[in-house]
C-alpha cells in the first residue's frame, strides 16, 4: 500500500506530465525526483502534508520556477521556455496558494488582468464581463473597488473567477477551499463539475480529504519530498490516503470535548466580557471559566471575528467591559491584553501573525521577549529555546530555528503562529481560523495543543468555520447579525448548527 | 466529515447599490490636487495682479517643461515599483555627450566632429543606454534598483564633468536649440511636447495592456508573472524609456538656457520626487496615475512662481518653499482621506 | 608686520595644490594654468586635488597632501570659515599655506592671493548706476547664499546701490550658481516688471546664455545704443562674455584673473619654501600687498572692468586661451 | 493523546546535522563587503605607500565619523521600515541655530546670547525636535515618511540658510569643539564616540527586545502590533534618535572643521543611503545589521581616500567615484548570492 502504484503506461491522453523533478532551495529539497501524470480530462488530486512539496510543484507545472531537474510536458509537447509567459498560460491556469491579486486595482482589471484586450481597453464592456464572470459565485461587489477593500473570502473568489475563466484545458487549484466557507465552497463545486463536463483536466489540492472525495477521481500522495503513491480515489480509503501522507499508520483521533473532565461549575471565570459592543458585534456578554473551550461559529458576517479581535485588542469596542481574572483589561489594547495573560492567533497569518523576514524562534518569541532576559535583554539560547521547543511541540518541518519564516510552507507558518500565541503561556486563548491551510495530521495536533493547555486551566476560545475545530469545545455559541443567537453544549449536532447559523433553527 | 459551515454571504460586502457608484476612486484621488491648485492660484492672484497674466502662467509651464518629462518618467518607473535616481545626471550628461562628439574641440568637442544632425538621436541614444544599463543591474545582477541609480547617478555625473572637462558647452547645434527654443501657436514648443507625451502617457497607462501592465507588475511582480506578463521586459522597456524622456528633457532645457552648464540637473531629481509623491505616485508601486503626477509638477510649478514674484527673501525662501510643500501634503491628505505610502 | 616663511628652506620641496571645483569654466581655467605656471617658476608640484565645492572634501584632501610629504599648500578654501581647524594645524607643523581667491575668517596663512571681491561688485553697480542714469530697476543674480565670494560680491552691490543710487530697484535673486533657476527667475521677473533696464550676474560662466536666451525669446535682446537695451554687467572675464560684448549684447565684465591666480599662489608657494618673506605695499606687478590683519599679508590682484572699450587687449586671460 | 509526531526532518529539510548550521545566514550576509574591504585594502597599498600608514588610516576614520554617525541613524531607519532624508540637513541646522542661540550678533548670533554650556544640549535638543516633528506627520498624518522628509529637507536648510543668513559661524563655543577635536589614546575622540555608539547600537539590535522590535516593526508592521509591540511608539523613538544623532554629527563636523559652513552636510545624505545599502541594509524594513552598515562607511571611506592618495583628475573624480561603488555592489553580491531589495 504504501510503495508506489505503478504509472500507467499510456503516454497518450496527459494533460499534463512531469518526471523525474528535483527543486531544491538553499538546504531544504522540496522535491526529490517526483513525477506525477495527470490524464486528460480527469480531475487528480495532489495531497500530503504541510511542506511535503505541493506548492511547489504546482509553480514549476505553471513554469514559475525552473526545476533543478526533470522535464515537464503538456498534452504530450515539452513545455514551453520559462521566458514564454504565454506560451504557459496557454496550457495551463492556476490558483497559487499565495495571494495573486493586485491589491490596488480594481476588482475587475484582477480578473482581466495581461488579457484586457489587444487594443484599446473598453473599461465598460471589461466591468460588464468581470460583473458576469463573478455572478455565479455570489461575489456581490461593485467590480470598480479596488482588491484591497475585498474581504479574504472575496479575494479568494476573484482568484478562483479568473482561473476557471482564462480558457485553458487544464487548471490547477492550490487549496482554493482553505479560506472558503460552506455555501461559497458549494458554488465552486458546481463550477467544478460543469467544466469537468466539458472535459477541461484538474490538479486539486486540499487539506480538506473529504473534498477529494467528492470531486476527484485519482490521488497521488506526496511525503517528504518525494512521490508516495497514484491511485483511483474509489480505490483508497479515507484511513489507508491519512497513512499514506502520514507515513505511520494509525489513523487520525480529533480530539473531542467529550474526552476531557466537565468543567465544574465552581472552577475561577478566566474571562469576563460584559456588553461587550463594537464593531460588527453589539452587547455581548459571556463569561469563560479555566479549562473551559468555547467555540464561536457563525457566518461571515455574524461579527465573530470582530469579536474575538476586540477581545485581543486588536480592535477598541464601543462599549463594554472585558476581564480576565476578574481585573479590568484596557480596552483596545493588544499590549495589556497580553499583559493580563490573552493569546491569540489572529485571522490572517500573513497579515498579522507573522514577520515573514524573520526566524521561527523570533516569530515564537516575539509576545514574551520582554521575559526572556533583565532590562529587555534577549538572550540568544533563551531565544533559540523557544524556537526549538516551538519545533518540537507543533511539529514544524524546518531546517532550524534561526531559519525564515518565508521559507516554510503554509501549514508550517500556522504551526508558528500558533507557537507565538501559546508562549507567553496565557490564561486565556483566542484562536481565530487556527487551522486554516494546516494539514490532517497538523490539525490534529494543533487542536490537541488546544485540548491540552484546556487541561491545565487555559480558557479557550475558538472561532471557526470548520466543524472540526468546534468538535473540542464544551460550548459552541453561534452568532447572528453580531448577536449571540444560539448556544450548544458538548453534545450538538450538525444539523442544529448550520441551521443556527443560517438563522432558519427556533 | 469536515465540512464548513454556511454563512449567508450577502451582508459581508458593502450595501450592494447600483453598478457605478456616484465617485469612482480612481477618479476621486485623481483630483487629490485641485483643492491645492485652487488655493495656490487665488493665494497668487491676491498677492501680485501679474501672476494670473498669461505671460506668467505660460512661463510657469515652460519653466517646468523639462522637468514634467523626467516626472512622466519617473512616475512610470515607479509605477512599475522600481526607482531611479539617475534620471538627474542623464538629463546633464545625454546633451553634453551628444554635443562633445559633433562639435570642434576648440567648442570642448571630443574632437570626434560628427555630423551636427547626429546630436539629437545621440542623444536620445545616451538616454537609452543609460537606462538599459540600469536595467542590466537591477534585472540580471538582482541589485536594488535604489542603490544602482543612485551609483549611475554619481557615474553619470562624473562623465558629464569628465566629458564636458567642466565647461559649460555654448556652441550648440541648431537642432537642438530648435526644441526648446522655438513656439508654435503662441506656446513654447516644450510645453506642446511635454503635454502631448502627457496625454500618451496616460492614454497608454489607461487604455492599453502594456500601459496596465505597468501596474501589475508594480502591484504584485508575482502575479503579474503568474499572470503572463514578461515582467522584466516591461521594467527594461521603462527604465529605457525614462533615460529616452530624461535625454529629451535635457533638450529641452538646454535650448531654453542657451548652453548647457556642468551642473545642470543637479539635486533635480529632489524635486522629481516631490512632483511625482505629491501626485499621488506610491513609491511602492502599483499606484498612481500620470494625471496626478501632472498636477504635481503644477502645484511645484506654482508654488515656486508665488515665491519669485513675492520677491521673498533669498535666505528664507528655501524655508517657506519646503513650509508651503508639507501643508500642500497635509491638504491632500486630508482631501482624499487616505493614507500615502 | 613681516613675516617670515615657515619650514625648511628648500625651494624644491613639495608643493600640494587642492583646486576648489572642476564644474565651472572660471576655475576651470585655473586648473589648466596650475601646471603651466608650475613649469614656468619650476615649482616641485604634487598631483594636484580636487574638492568639488566642499570642506570636508578639502580638510581631507589636505590631510592626504600632508601625508605624501607636501611642504607648502596652495588652495582655495569656498567656505572660509570652516577651515580654520586646518589653518591650524598645517600652522603647527609649519606648512606655510596660500589661499587663492578667498581669504580665511581666522588662522594664519602665508599670502592670500586674490582680487578683490567686493570690489566686484562696487564696480558692477557704479557701471550700472551710471548707465541706467541713476534710475529704473535692476535684476541681480546671485550665487549660492553660502559661497563666500557670492554674498561679498552681493553685499558690496548692495551697499554701493544704496549709498549710490537709492531711486534704482534691485531684485535679489538667489539661484545657486544654476542657470536654470536664473533663466526662470528673469522670465518671472519680466512679466511682473517689463520696465527693467539692468541686470547683474555674478557670474558669467553660468549665467551668460541663460539670460540672452530668455531675452531673446522675450524680445529683449536688443543691441547697445537702442533705447529700450537693457544693461547687463557680468563677472569672470570669459572668451563667450567678450564675444558678447563685442556684438553689444552685454555692456560690461569683470576679468576675475585666473591666470594671474595661478602664476602668483605658486610663486608665493615656492617664496615661502625658499625663506622669504613679503611686506605691504605696492609690488612689481600692478598690485598692492595689503595687510589684512591677523598678521596675514593679502597681495590684491587686479581685476579690470572689460567693456567694449578695451575687450581686445591681448593681456585679458580670456583673450589668451583659445576660443 | 495528543502525541506530538515524531518528526522524521530527514528529506525535506537539510540533512539534519548539529542543531546549528556552521555557518548562520545572517553572519555570513553580515561579511558580504569584508572582501571588498581586503581587496581596496591591498588595492591602496599598492598604489599609495602612504595608504597604509597609520596616519592615513586614522585619518580615514575621522573623516568618516561624521557620515558614520548619519548611517547608524539611517540604518535603525531603514530597518524599522521609514525613510529619513532630512538628517542631511540636520545635521547643519542643529550646531547652527545652537551656537547662533548663544553667540553675539557680531559672530551672526540671533541675540539671545544664552549661556555657552548651553549649546550642546541645544544642539542635541534640536535634532530630537525634527525628529518628533517627522514622526508627528508620518504617523499622525499618516503621510509617507519619504515626502515628509525630503519636505523637511528642504525646510530644515531653509532654516539654517535663514538663521545663519548664509554665513560661515566660526565663533564656536569650546564644548563643541571639544568632542570633534580632541583625541584620545591616539584616536580622535570623534572615532571613539562613533565606534561606542555603532556597539551600543549593535548590543541594542541583536540582544535587546527593544532593538529587536525594529525588526518586527520593519518586517510586517501589523504583525508587530498584534504581537504587543508599539509600533508607533517604536518609529517615534527611532526618528527623535535619528534626530540626535544628526545633531551630534553636526557637533562632530564643526569641532572637526572649526566653523560650520552654510552648505555643511549639502549632498551627504546620497552618500548615506550608498553606504547604509551597500551595507545590506534594505530599503523595504526588517533587514540588515549595524555591523553591515559599519562596513558600508569603511568601504566608501576607503573608496575615496584611494581616490584622494591617487589623484585622480578632479574632472573623473566622480565617474571612477560611482563605478567603484557599483563595483561593490556587484561584488558584495556575487559573494553573497543572494537578491537585494
Ligand atoms: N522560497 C523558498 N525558499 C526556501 N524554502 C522553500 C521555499 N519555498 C518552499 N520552501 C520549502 O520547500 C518545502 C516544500 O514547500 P511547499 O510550499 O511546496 O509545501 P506544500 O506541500 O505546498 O505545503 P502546504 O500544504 O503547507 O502548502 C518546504 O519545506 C518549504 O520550507
Ligand atoms: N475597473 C477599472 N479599473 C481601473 N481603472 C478603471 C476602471 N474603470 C475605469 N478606469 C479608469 O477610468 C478611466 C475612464 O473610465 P471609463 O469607464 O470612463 O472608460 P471609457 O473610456 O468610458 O470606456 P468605454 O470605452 O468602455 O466606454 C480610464 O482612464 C481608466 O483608467
Ligand atoms: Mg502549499
Ligand atoms: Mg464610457
Amino acid at each position: 500500500m504504501m510503495s508506489a502504484v505503478n504509472h500507467p503506461a499510456a503516454s497518450e491522453g496527459l494533460a499534463a506530465v512531469a518526471r523525474n523533478v528535483t527543486k531544491r532551495y538553499g538546504r531544504t529539497v522540496a522535491l526529490d525526483d517526483v513525477g506525477i501524470e495527470i490524464k486528460d480530462g480527469e480531475s487528480h488530486a495532489l495531497v500530503g502534508r504541510n511542506g511535503a512539496g505541493k506548492s511547489t510543484l504546482v509553480s514549476i507545472l505553471t513554469g514559475l520556477q525552473a526545476a533543478d531537474s526533470g522535464e515537464v510536458s503538456f498534452f504530450g509537447k515539452p513545455a514551453p521556455a520559462l521566458s514564454d509567459r504565454e506560451g504557459w498560460r496557454r496550457n495551463v491556469a492556476c490558483v497559487y496558494q499565495r495571494s495573486t491579486i493586485m491589491p490596488a486595482l480594481s476588482v475587475a482589471e484582477n480578473l482581466f488582468i495581461n488579457r484586457q484586450g489587444k487594443r484599446l481597453i473598453s473599461w465598460s464592456k471589461m466591468r460588464r464581463q468581470a460583473g458576469e464572470l463573478l455572478e455565479p459565485f455570489g461575489v456581490d461587489v461593485d467590480v470598480n473597488t479596488p482588491a484591497s477593500d475585498l474581504t479574504v473570502e472575496q479575494r479568494q473568489l476573484v482568484e478562483i473567477a479568473r482561473a476557471l475563466s482564462v480558457g485553458a484545458r487544464f487548471i490547477i487549484l492550490d487549496e482554493p477551499t482553505a479560506q472558503l466557507d460552506g455555501p461559497a465552497i458549494e458554488r465552486l463545486f458546481e463550477r467544478l463539475r460543469a467544466l469537468q463536463d466539458t472535459g477541461i483536466t484538474f490538479m486539486f489540492i486540499s487539506h480538506h480529504l473529504e473534498e477529494i472525495y467528492e470531486v476527484c477521481q485519482t490521488v497521488t500522495v506526496f511525503r517528504d519530498a518525494r512521490h508516495i503513491l497514484t491511485a483511483p480515489v474509489a480505490e483508497l480509503g479515507r484511513a489507508e490516503l491519512v497513512d499514506a501522507m502520514t507515513g505511520e499508520p494509525g489513523g487520525l483521533t480529533v480530539p473531542g470535548a467529550a474526552d476531557r473532565p466537565d468543567v465544574s461549575q465552581d472552577s475561577e471565570v478566566a474571562l469576563n466580557v460584559e456588553n461587550l459592543t463594537g464593531d460588527s458585534f453589539s452587547d455581548v456578554s459571556l463569561r469563560i471559566r479555566r479549562g473551559e473551550v468555547i467555540g464561536f461559529a457563525g457566518s461571515a458576517s455574524s461579527g465573530k471575528h470582530q469579536l474575538a479581535e476586540t477581545v485581543y485588542g486588536l480592535r477598541k469596542p464601543s462599549s463594554g467591559v472585558i476581564e480576565v481574572d476578574g481585573r479590568k483589561v484596557k480596552p483596545g489594547s493588544v499590549l495589556d491584553a497580553l499583559k493580563h495573560g490573552i493569546g491569540c492567533v489572529p485571522r490572517d497569518r500573513h497579515h498579522q501573525g507573522l514577520v515573514l523576514g524573520l526566524s521561527i524562534a523570533e516569530n515564537a518569541a516575539m509576545t514574551v521577549m520582554n521575559k526572556l532576559g533583565p532590562a529587555g535583554l534577549v538572550p540568544p539560547k533563551q531565544l533559540a529555546g523557544v524556537g526549538s521547543k516551538a519545533i518540537e511541540s507543533y511539529d514544524i518541518v524546518t531546517s532550524g530555528a534561526d531559519q525564515p519564516v518565508s521559507d516554510l510552507s503554509g501549514g508550517n507558518q500556522q504551526k508558528v503562529v500558533m507557537a507565538r500565541a501559546l508562549a507567553s503561556d496565557p490564561k486565556v486563548l483566542v484562536l481565530i481560523n487556527p487551522t486554516a491551510g494546516v494539514d490532517v495530521k497538523s490539525k490534529e495536533s494543533l487542536l490537541g495543543v488546544v485540548d491540552r493547555v484546556a487541561r491545565t486551566g487555559t480558557a479557550v476560545i475558538v472561532v471557526s468555520d470548520e466543524l472540526d475545530d468546534l468538535r473540542v469545545c464544551d460550548r459552541v455559541l453561534v452568532m447572528f447579525h453580531g448577536e449571540v443567537a444560539h448556544e450548544f453544549g458538548r453534545d450538538w449536532t450538525e444539523q442544529d448548527l448550520v441551521a443556527a447559523i443560517e438563522g432558519v433553527s427556533e | 466529515m469536515t465540512e464548513t459551515l454556511s454563512p449567508d454571504t450577502g451582508a459581508s460586502t458593502a450595501p450592494a447599490s447600483g453598478r457605478r457608484p456616484p465617485l469612482r476612486f480612481a477618479r476621486f484621488r485623481d483630483l487629490a490636487l485641485v483643492p491645492a491648485i485652487v488655493i495656490l492660484l487665488v493665494v497668487g492672484a491676491l498677492l501680485d495682479p501679474t501672476f494670473l497674466t498669461t505671460g506668467n502662467l505660460l512661463g510657469v509651464l515652460q519653466q517646468q517643461s523639462a522637468l514634467s518629462l523626467l516626472v512622466l518618467a519617473e512616475a512610470m518607473i515607479l509605477i512599475t515599483g522600481k526607482f531611479d535616481l539617475s534620471l538627474e545626471s542623464t538629463i546633464g550628461f545625454a546633451p553634453v555627450l551628444a554635443i562633445a562628439l559633433v562639435v570642434p574641440t576648440s567648442a570642448h568637442g571630443l574632437g570626434t566632429e560628427w555630423a551636427a544632425w547626429l546630436a539629437v538621436p545621440l542623444c536620445l541614444l545616451t538616454g537609452a543606454l543609460i537606462g538599459a544599463f540600469n536595467g542590466l543591474l537591477i534585472l540580471k545582477f538582482q541589485l536594488s534598483a535604489f542603490i544602482v541609480t543612485l551609483g549611475m547617478l554619481i557615474t553619470v555625473r562624473g562623465l558629464h564633468e569628465g566629458v564636458s572637462g567642466g565647461n559649460s558647452l555654448f556652441q550648440i547645434p541648431q537642432s537642438f536649440m530648435f526644441l526648446g527654443f522655438e513656439t508654435w501657436l503662441g506656446l513654447p514648443l516644450s510645453v506642446w511636447i511635454s503635454l502631448a507625451l502627457f496625454v500618451v502617457g496616460m492614454v497608454v497607462l489607461s487604455y492599453f495592456r502594456q500601459g496596465r501592465s505597468l501596474y501589475a507588475v508594480g502591484g504584485n511582480v508575482d502575479a503579474a508573472k503568474a499572470a503572463g506578463i514578461r515582467t522584466n521586459k516591461v521594467i527594461w522597456t521603462v527604465l529605457i524609456i525614462g533615460g529616452v524622456l530624461a535625454a529629451l528633457a535635457g533638450m529641452l532645457e538646454t535650448g531654453r538656457l542657451g548652453a548647457i552648464g556642468a551642473n545642470l540637473g543637479d539635486g533635480m531629481i529632489f524635486d522629481v520626487f516631490a512632483a511625482a509623491v505629491i501626485g499621488g505616485i506610491s513609491l511602492n508601486g502599483g499606484k498612481g496615475t500620470l494625471f496626478g503626477a501632472l498636477c504635481g509638477v503644477l502645484v511645484l510649478g506654482l508654488i515656486l512662481n508665488i515665491l519669485r514674484l513675492t520677491a521673498v527673501d533669498g535666505h528664507w525662501f528655501n524655508a517657506i518653499k519646503g513650509v508651503i510643500i508639507l501643508l500642500a501634503l497635509v491638504l491632500s491628505r486630508l482631501t482624499t482621506g487616505k493614507a500615502q505610502e | 608686520g613681516q613675516q617670515s616663511g615657515g619650514g625648511t628652506a628648500d625651494g624644491n620641496a613639495k608643493v600640494g595644490v587642492d583646486f576648489p571645483r572642476a564644474d565651472s569654466d572660471f576655475w576651470n581655467s585655473y586648473i589648466k594654468y596650475v601646471p603651466q605656471f608650475g613649469k614656468e617658476l619650476d615649482v616641485n608640484l604634487m598631483p594636484s586635488t580636487n574638492s568639488q565645492n566642499k570642506v570636508e572634501n578639502l580638510v581631507a584632501n589636505v590631510q592626504t597632501l600632508q601625508g605624501q610629504g607636501a611642504k607648502a599648500i596652495v588652495m582655495a578654501p569656498q567656505d572660509t570659515g570652516a577651515i580654520a581647524t586646518t589653518l591650524q594645524r598645517l600652522e603647527q607643523q609649519k606648512i606655510p599655506v596660500v589661499t587663492v581667491d578667498t581669504r580665511p575668517d581666522s588662522g594664519k596663512v602665508y599670502m592670500v592671493v586674490r582680487a578683490d571681491n567686493k570690489a566686484y561688485g562696487e564696480k558692477a553697480c557704479k557701471f550700472l548706476g551710471e548707465k541706467l542714469g541713476k534710475k529704473g530697476k535692476v535684476v541681480e543674480f546671485q550665487g549660492a547664499l553660502s559661497s563666500v565670494n557670492g554674498r561679498d560680491r552681493s553685499e558690496a552691490f548692495a551697499k554701493c546701490m544704496k549709498d549710490n543710487y537709492p531711486e534704482i530697484t534691485v531684485f535679489e535673486e538667489p539661484t545657486d550658481w544654476e542657470g536654470s533657476k536664473a533663466a526662470s527667475a528673469l522670465q518671472t521677473r519680466l512679466n511682473q516688471h517689463p520696465d527693467i533696464k539692468g541686470i547683474y550676474m555674478q557670474a558669467g560662466g553660468v549665467f551668460l546664455a541663460p539670460t540672452l536666451q530668455v531675452l531673446r525669446s522675450t524680445n529683449h535682446l536688443l543691441p547697445a545704443g537702442d533705447p529700450n537695451h537693457i544693461a547687463i554687467v557680468s563677472n569672470d572675464g570669459i572668451p563667450q562674455e567678450f564675444e558678447a560684448i563685442r556684438k553689444g549684447e552685454i555692456d560690461a565684465t569683470v576679468s576675475q584673473p585666473a591666470d594671474l591666480y595661478a602664476k602668483w599662489a605658486l610663486f608665493y608657494a615656492k617664496a615661502a619654501l625658499e625663506g622669504k618673506t613679503f611686506k605691504p605695499g605696492p609690488t612689481d606687478h600692478e598690485s598692492t600687498i595689503v595687510d589684512v590683519g591677523n598678521g596675514n599679508l593679502e597681495d590684491q590682484l587686479p581685476a579690470p572692468l572689460v567693456t567694449k572699450d578695451n575687450v581686445d587687449d591681448k593681456a585679458l586671460w580670456g583673450n589668451q586661451i583659445g576660443k
